[in-house]
């Protein structure tokens, strides 16, 4: 099957024209080339859907894994890299995502990016192409090469297009991932080198499935599980980083604030998606046996606490903003604390539920970020404090943004309800991995949706309700239609989600137990 | 095709009006008014259906959607369950929805009110997430049409966004739900987990495999295989449960302590008041309670604690309302009271009261609220009682209909409120006197409180009937009062009449002192042998059988014999109620009344605050989580990101010191490479050996 | 097909040296000569002439063993033509290459332009001969033809006092070095008695003067570490790469480097490598401490410079650490021949990303727009497409995936691991994260940064971008088509 | 004979001294003049090894590397002289506009 390289051939090709094109025409251009990669993926989505079944896990079935391909490529060290792509009921749902999301930001970014316009939407594309290749590539080098690509794009997408402090934001954005890749890539091939001649290739299948046989050796002295535990604590802290956790999360709310509105929608509902699908694949799946506390007995637990812990810490730090833009962005620490938390309990809701939670906050941060953009885009000021009573003025959009707040709340029938949920259906029960903790811990985090409730209501309730009064010298002249109908057409996909979640859990189900069979076993 | 097939339709058509409403409201005629009266005029002809077909002996207990199809792990999804209980409140929802419609329309289209679509999309959505979670099969749907009811709430409450009050309280409304919707959700999922490997079906209400049968059978006759109690004995993990749901019960239903949010709401417009206290939002939890009746049976803790609350909340609720001043204050205190008494009589074992007081209180309050919204009309709204006075004579209709509710909460006989209250006193003290050890004192002790609090109801309920309705008119609008037209006499007149009469579907102490059959809902809910749904496990003999024979022990015991007992009971409520009246008579029911709350001395400031209820909760948000949030954000970027930034500035620091190296003087260079050359040779030549 | 001559073998190196010679006997013509587009046109063919013939020499063969398992080697194997030699003869011709292309637009309007062409071209000569080196003899000549060429066109701005400076010290230091050198080749010499390195390596048993030999080989080390610029003998690179026109700072820090490093790998790998000598003087343990050393001065004095050129001057001095990884990392056993070829592919992906940067240097100082960050301000505004060059250059230097210097960074890393120097590639990484701290500085600045007032940039110099883009391009498809080099190399270092 | 430690003390002498030249004077032709004294320190080794084994290519290398001296030498001038034009002074030390 050749979806995946067409996919990501198509994309980079208009990335480039788009750089080639004037700016006049570049923002219709780039839209235009981005319906591309949304119609493929989506008609992925849907050939998946109908005509895949029992795909399994892509690392620990790479034979029955959707549009697969793979090349030889180059022979390193040993190693043959190879062109290897494959997706399976996680990364589906994710490169949908990402096609998605990518045109409504690109849409969304008509009315705020007025300069150097032909290269911000050609990095715009540039990025989609690395995030295609993120969630589709399955071999180790073709996978990292798309997950830095990523970075460089973003950088310039903050730094140059950003608020008032965009460059010191984009150089820790920048800096600060960078030296978690470089984190995670040391644990990776801690991992590779154990394993020495038994594997040839660093497909991620074929190293999975010799961690799974137990091909694993030790290296300079090391035991094996004194390895296994510093491959995944460097790996962990690696994507954590991404993800973010606590507390490796500072460059996150810095990045977002100075982001422009459509950049911040790629990054919350995308790129953060990147941290937590890494930690699914390479901490949960291969190191499936130290994640469940095999090696060391405290390991999920700790996972946990620190899943536990960002949720709450993130809802507090959410509660003490007058910037509805670190709001969210904060709220995204708390909402990705799920993740953790779903993927360390190691039951089928669980890690069903967590990979739920990525795909259906990708669709409601990127709703949210998209709504406090045209705010701002309006008023010209994203303050809590600087405005109250934008109901009166900007109904549509207000009333948008309020759904959108409480499907972040989790209100049922909408996505976000659906993933807590499974999430906390699977660490309720998981005392496998938590012990008596679990449901101590997951009623913890529970508690999330009663802060995000407080001040998601509480900065509604001084900017969109009272009076219409406005600090700020510009006059509200009303959204445009292309600002609104990407809100819209998000609301409908998050409550689409909501009502028939197995659109998407149920590929996401087929993929993640197989994890569950291998847990624990090695 | 049965009437179940429709069932669905019976949430589905609010739904669709919400939808009409919300895109379509502005160019209909009366503003999406019309689509919400026959959506729910629709759904009442279905619920009577339904209701047919269940008296018919008939239930209904299937999944219709799965939510999700659970791989290796349960499924969830979204089913109706009809037994009696939900025909029965299907009914009142629906009723009570349409009225509220109707009356809208004079309250709101008639006013000249804005936003109209988006008020009608609301009062659909409302029903329909009402009607859902009334006939949810299982308590994860249930859940989830409570939050969708708590979102419509905050909708409503919020409508009038433009003016400050409206969308505090809406956000306070919401945020103390949801903190009781905390525990709740905790519950559900627990419950999910804990009956999971016991059951296919964990979170179903009725039936074999449904989890109060389970737990039934778990505790009763020890069947625990599959069980998941985290290490608890199955009664204290139950009782754990049970309690969680209860959050989530006492945040709906405004108990104390979280019943903060109710009085604020009123904030909303009086409709919507209407429908949130009669038949919607506070009902909910008690419904849950009653919905899953089954499991909180099988532990008398939680029964002690929902008397005990309930008691309590009955009480301390009924108080507060003494002293308030504006109409649809007092009768936000009472309605919370009246909440008490219904948790009161379920905890005590008296499920059917608590139905009846349910079934009554929707009538009566909706029609005191319609009444209230009718005086906000004619005074423009002006909804302080002490700028009315006198508006018997110049609408009486609202008088006669309000008196009638008044009656009817006060307690006074025949009125609906009397039969129902009394019977949940009665069962209270029937079941105080026959439990043994700590349960039945703890029955006692909440009947006690609720028995007070009859008298504190009596007179704040007329003092509200006098203030508003008697006397000389205190201002100029109470002596000029703004007509009112048919869409609000209508629903009052019907609500009228029902409140008069609605008490007599079960004259159970009449059956008891004279043997005839009047008892019509006792029979209605009682789902004995041969009623055709005794295999969902849901009827009152069967929670009977648990209560009695489960680990509660709840026992009947009549000191003064059957007879003596039901009679003293009786009298003794109806006593104080009527005690209560005649003070308020003696207080208020003079040409110019005055406050009399100054004589309560320090009691007064401590009502009139609502025993800093409010302002510990608003500390609690405001004075300790604020903070908080503020201390955690200055160690965020004090601490987490001055390391990050620290560690940035180390590097940047000890560059700008390794630089300082190249001298840019050439004699130096040649230094530094001879140093070096000749360091390297001397430790190289030591440890080479080379001298 | 005809079996050419074995002389021919060493036909890039011939090349070189014969263009040099055309170049030498235009200026003798016509000293003042400034036809740029003859002696660049000339000079141009030539490079590309050498490089085009390694390429087909590698390809078709020529360096590996014959079926007598024999190497084509001359003068009494003095020389010698392995997979080795041709793959840096092809790095040098090809970094010469975009050095003279660029030139053309650089020195257009510059004196002595016949002088500067024939001295480049002389230059590499040298360090293409130094490829096929095979004894030390023949190494030092070779070293001085490269070397004194190089004093001479770091100074070619006779006028401008940062390239006399710049001259100077790259020369004092370099003279002292190659002093330095020689009496380490002596010391050697008076070891074994011999200067062709199988001799020497024949001759190194257990019975040598120790403390000749450790001496001598000591001094060795130091000449190649000046060489290569590395710590403590990298004093001269900062400055010299600062004040030199940037074209030559391109070609020192990269063809030079290379050079320097493949007498190292040959020096090492072939003369002195064993267990006798180790037990001597544990050379590799004297490149461990200078790979370190030279990684962390170069990167953290690079962290802090405002001076683009010089920051990238420093940075060369932190690659130079990086590929020293290359001869630390020969710990014996199996892992050598990776360990050595890693180092080679670095330095090849090195020579394009690293000149393409150099040329872009070259390019700003065309346009005169001034050397410190600030002053970049803003570029990309103006120059879009040699900033998204330049940005590829510094990510691909920094060892993103975005260009091979990826693949060559990690090579270099799994060679560490192969060998047990864990130590080596942690240094490495740390290193790396820095290092992107610093060009990151050069993106943001170029992209990110307000431009100046009156930023205007009015000419594109055709040869300066065709060579920037090249190289960018070179980079780039280095990526993807890394396994031509890795192949390349890996057989080369075997060979040795 | 002389044996060849000899001429190994005499080079090192030679080279020592060379060495304590560049470092201490600060004239660019005495600093050439000590780089002279190293490369014929090792010029002595050489042509004494050379002896010592019998066989030529000492002597040989010696001779090459007297003549490249000599190119080295040439090409130093040439510095020195453009030394001397941008900074009037040929005292090595003053050049230090790049450092850092």
């Amino acid at each position: 099957m050749v979806a995946v390289a067409a996919l990501l051939a198509v994309t980079l090709l208009g990335a480039i024209a788009t750089f080639l094109v004037d700016d006049r025409y570049a923002a219709k251009f780039a839209t235009a080339v981005s319906t591309i990669p949304l119609v493929g993926s989506v008609w992925m989505y849907y050939v998946y859907l109908t005509e895949y079944q029992g795909v399994g896990n892509a690392l620990l079935s790479p034979d029955t894994v959707a549009f697969r391909q793979t090349i030889d490529w180059i022979e390193l060290g040993g190693y043959t890299i190879q062109y290897s792509v494959g997706l399976d009921g996680v990364s589906m749902p994710l490169l949908a995502l990402t096609g998605i999301l990518t045109t409504l930001a690109l849409v969304s970014s008509w009315t705020p990016i007025d300069e150097r316009q032909s290269q911000f939407y050609g990095l715009m594309l540039l990025m989609e192409v690395s995030l295609i290749g993120v969630f589709s590539a399955l071999d180790f080098f073709f996978w990292f090469v798309f997950w830095e690509g990523v970075l460089i794009p973003m950088y310039l997408l903050i730094g140059v297009w950003g608020g008032p402090r965009r460059k010191y934001a984009a150089i820790k954005f920048f800096v600060y991932t960078n030296v978690a890749s470089l984190v995670m890539f040391v644990g990776f091939f801690t991992l590779v080198f154990s394993l020495g001649d038994s594997i040839a290739t660093l497909g991620l299948p074929e190293i999975t499935q010799a961690l799974v046989a137990g091909e694993m050796g030790s290296l300079a002295g090391i035991a094996v599980a004194d390895l296994k535990l510093l491959a995944f604590v460097l790996m962990f802290v690696g994507f954590a980083v991404k993800v973010p956790v606590f507390p490796l999360h500072t460059w996150l709310p810095d990045a977002h604030v100075e982001a422009p509105t459509p950049v911040s929608v790629m990054l919350a509902g995308v790129l953060l998606k990147m941290g937590t699908y890494a930690l699914l694949r390479f901490n949960f799946t291969m190191l499936s046996d130290v994640a469940t506390g095999s090696v060391l007995a405290i390991m999920p637990v700790a996972i946990a606490v620190i899943g536990v812990f960002s949720v709450i810490y993130g809802a507090l730090l959410a509660l003490a903003q007058r910037d509805l833009k670190r709001i969210v962005a904060y709220s995204s620490i708390s909402s990705m604390g799920y993740v953790i938390l779903g993927l360390v309990a190691f039951t089928p809701h669980g890690m069903g539920g967590a990979t739920f939670q990525m795909i259906s906050h990708g669709l409601i941060s990127g709703l949210m970020f998209m709504a406090v953009g045209v705010i701002y885009n309006e008023t010209h000021t994203r303050m809590v404090g600087d405005m109250s009573g934008l109901a009166d003025r900007m109904p549509w959009t207000v009333g948008i943004f309020v759904s959108a707040a409480f499907g972040y709340m989790g209100l049922p029938l909408m996505s976000g309800f659906a993933a807590e949920v499974f999430i906390f259906l699977g660490s309720f029960g998981a005392t496998d991995t938590l012990g008596t903790l679990a449901p101590v811990l997951t009623s913890i985090a529970m508690f999330g949706i009663v802060i995000v409730a407080g001040y998601l209501l509480w900065a509604m309730q001084r900017t969109l309700f009272g009076g219409y009064e406005l600090e700020t010298d510009y006059e509200l002249d009303g959204a445009a239609f292309h600002d609104v109908a990407p809100l819209a057409v998000l609301l409908l996909l998050v409550i689409l989600l909501g009502v028939a979640p197995d659109l998407s859990y149920g590929m996401i189900q087929e993929a993640v137990n197989p994890i569950l069979e291998i847990g624990g076993g090695v | 095709m049965t009437a179940f097939d429709y069932a669905p339709a019976i949430a589905l058509l609010p739904f669709v009006s919400f939808l009409v409403a919300l895109f379509g409201g502005q160019y209909l005629p009366k503003k999406g008014a019309l689509a919400g009266i026959a959506a729910t005029a629709g759904s009442l002809v279905l619920s009577a259906w339904v209701a047919l077909t269940v008296a018919g002996g008939q239930t209904y207990n299937e999944a219709l959607y799965t939510f999700t199809a659970g791989l290796e792990t349960f499924d969830l999804h979204l089913g109706i369950l009809i037994d009696p209980l939900t025909a029965l409140m299907l009914l009142i929802v629906s009723f009570i929805a349409l009225l509220v419609h109707v009356f809208s329309l004079g309250y709101m289209n008639d006013e000249g009110e804005t936003g109209l679509p988006r008020y009608y999309a609301g009062l659909g959505l409302f029903t329909a997430s009402m009607l859902g979670f009334v006939y949810a099969d299982n308590i994860l749907m249930a859940f989830m049409f409570f939050e969708l009811v708590g979102l419509c709430s905050y909708l409503l409450i919020g409508f009038n966004f433009r003016e400050a009050g409206p969308p505090s309280a809406a956000k306070k409304a919401f945020l103390v739900t949801r903190f009781g919707d905390y525990f709740f959700l905790i519950g559900v999922v627990g419950i999910f987990v804990t009956f999971a490997g016991a059951t296919q079906t964990p979170g179903l209400f009725a039936g074999e495999g449904s989890f109060p049968v389970v737990a039934e059978h778990a505790i009763v006759d020890g069947a625990t295989e599959g069980l998941n109690t985290f290490g608890f004995e199955p009664q204290t993990w139950f009782t754990i449960l049970g309690l969680l749901v209860l959050g989530g019960v006492m945040g709906k239903s405004a108990q104390f302590p979280l019943h903060t949010w109710l009085p604020d709401a009123m904030e909303g417009p009086t409709p919507v008041s209407a429908l949130i206290h009669a038949a919607t939002m506070v009902a909910a939890g008690v419904y849950l309670v009653a919905r899953m009746y089954g499991f909180y049976a099988l532990t008398p803790t939680t029964l002690a604690v929902i008397a005990l609350v309930g008691g309590f909340t009955a009480l301390f609720a009924a108080t507060m309302g003494v002293v308030k001043q504006e109409l649809k204050q007092v009768l936000a205190y009472s309605t919370i009271s009246q909440y008490g008494y219904m948790m009161l009589a379920l905890g005590s074992g008296g499920y059917i009261a608590a139905v009846f007081h349910l079934t009554t209180h929707a009538v009566f309050k909706a029609l005191l609220f319609l009444g209230a919204g009718a005086v906000i009309i004619a005074m423009h709204h002006e909804e302080n009682m002490w700028e009315m006075g006198g508006l018997k004579d110049k609408m009486p209709v609202t008088y006669y209909t309000f008196l009638a509710g008044s009656l009817a909460l006060a307690g006074i006989v025949p009125f609906a409120g009397f039969w129902s209250k009394d019977e949940v006193l009665y069962e209270a003290l029937i079941h105080g006197f026959g439990t043994e050890g700590g349960l039945g004192t703890v029955f006692l002790v909440a009947y006690a409180m609720g028995l007070l609090a009859v008298f504190f109801t009596g007179f704040y309920t007329f003092r509200m009937v006098y203030l508003t309705f008697h006397g000389e008119a205190r201002t100029e609008t109470a002596k000029k009062p703004h007509g009112v037209r048919w869409n609000v006499k209508g629903p009052l007149a019907v609500l009228g009449i029902l409140a008069t009469t609605i008490g007599f579907v079960n004259l159970a102490p009449v059956k008891k002192l004279t043997g005839l059959e009047v008892d019509f809902l006792h029979k209605w809910l009682l789902g004995a042998e041969g009623s055709g749904w005794e295999a969902l496990l849901t009827g009152y003999e069967h929670y009977e059988h648990v209560l009695h024979d489960g680990p509660a022990h709840v026992l009947v015991g009549e000191p003064l014999g059957a007879t003596g007992t039901l009679i003293a009971s009786a009298l003794l409520s109806l006593g104080l109620a009527v005690a209560g009246v005649l003070a308020a008579r003696s207080l208020y029911k003079v040409p110019e009344p005055v406050e009399h709350t100054d004589k309560l001395g320090s009691i007064k400031t401590l009502l009139m605050h609502n025993y800093y209820q409010d302002e510990y909760q608003v500390w609690l948000a405001t004075g300790f989580t604020y903070p908080l949030s503020r201390a955690a954000d200055k160690f965020d970027q004090g601490v987490i990101d001055g390391v990050v930034n620290g560690i940035s500035s180390v590097s940047l620091f000890s560059g700008s010191r390794v630089r300082r190296l190249q001298t840019g003087v050439v004699t130096n260079y040649a230094l530094f490479i001879t140093i070096a050359l000749v360091v390297l040779l001397v430790v190289f030549g030591l440890t080479g050996g080379w001298f | 097909m005809v079996q050419l001559p074995t002389w021919t073998a060493l036909s890039p190196t011939l090349l070189l040296g014969l263009t040099a010679i055309v170049l030498l006997l235009v200026d003798s013509i016509d000293p003042d000569s400034s036809n740029n587009e003859l002696l660049a046109g000339v000079a141009g063919l030539g490079s590309i002439a050498a490089a085009a013939t390694s390429v087909w020499f590698i390809v078709a063969g020529t360096g590996l063993p014959a079926e007598n398992g024999e190497l084509i080697s001359l003068f009494d194997d003095q020389l010698v033509v392995d997979q080795m030699a041709l793959f840096f003869s092809f790095l040098v011709a090809s970094v010469l290459t975009l050095v003279v292309v660029a030139s053309y637009d650089y020195m257009a309007d510059k004196a002595r332009q016949a002088k500067y062409y024939s001295l480049t071209v002389m230059a590499a000569t040298g360090m293409s001969l130094l490829g096929s080196a095979n004894g030390l003899a023949v190494a030092f000549v070779a070293l001085e033809l490269a070397s004194l060429p190089s004093y001479a066109l770091v100074a070619i701005l006779k006028t401008n006092k940062g390239s006399v400076e710049a001259a100077l010290k790259y020369f004092l230091v370099g003279a002292l070095s190659s002093g330095v050198f020689l009496y380490g080749i002596s010391l050697v010499y008076g070891a074994t008695g011999s200067l062709q390195f199988d001799a020497v390596a024949a001759a190194l048993t257990d019975g040598v003067p120790a403390g000749i030999l450790g001496i001598g080989v000591l001094m060795i080390v130091g000449g190649v570490a000046f060489k290569t610029a590395s710590v403590p003998f990298h004093f001269w690179a900062p400055e010299a790469y600062e004040g030199a026109p940037a074209p030559i700072s391109a070609f020192l820090s990269s063809a030079s480097k290379a050079a320097g490093f493949v007498l190292a790998f040959r020096v090492f790998a072939t003369a002195l490598m064993g267990d006798a000598v180790l037990a001597v003087v544990d050379w590799v343990l004297v490149f461990q401490v200078l790979a370190i050393v030279t990684m962390f001065v170069g990167n953290f004095a690079a962290a802090t410079q405002e001076n683009v050129k010089r920051m990238l001057a420093y940075s060369s001095v932190g690659h130079a650490g990086y590929v020293l990884i290359g001869l630390a990392a020969l710990t014996g056993g199996s892992s050598d021949a990776y360990v050595l070829g890693s180092g080679m592919m670095h330095l090849l992906v090195y020579g394009f990303m690293n000149t393409g940067a150099f040329l872009f240097i070259a390019l700003v100082e065309y346009w005169d727009i001034g050397r410190t960050f600030e002053d970049y301000n803003g570029l990309a505004t103006q120059a879009p497409l040699a900033c998204a060059a330049m940005t590829v250059f510094l990510f691909s230097l920094a060892g993103l995936p975005i260009g091979g210097g990826f693949f060559s960074k990690f090579n270099l890393l799994m060679a560490t691991v192969r060998s047990g120097t864990w130590f080596l590639g942690a240094a490495l990484i740390v290193n790396s994260a820095l290092s992107l701290y610093y060009y990151t500085r050069v993106v943001k600045a170029m992209w990110i940064e307000e431009p100046a007032s009156g930023l205007e940039i009015e000419r594109y110099p055709i040869g300066l971008y065709t060579a920037v883009l090249v190289a960018a391009l070179v980079t780039v498809l280095l990526l993807p088509g890394f396994d031509a080099v890795s192949q390349t190399a890996e057989t080369a270092a075997s060979l040795l | 004979m002389i044996p060849t430690q000899y001429y190994l003390l005499l080079s090192a002498a030679v080279f020592c001294i060379g060495i304590f030249g560049v470092l201490t004077r600060r004239n660019a032709l005495i600093f050439l003049m000590s780089v002279e004294l190293i490369l014929n320190a090792a010029n002595i080794n050489l042509v004494a090894f050379s002896f010592q084994y019998g066989n030529l290519s000492g002597q040989v290398f010696a001779l090459f590397a007297m003549g490249l001296a000599a190119a080295e030498v040439a090409v130093g001038l040439g510095i020195v002289l453009v030394l001397y034009r941008n900074f009037s002074d040929i005292d090595v030390t003053e050049a230090t506009t790049m450092r850092w």
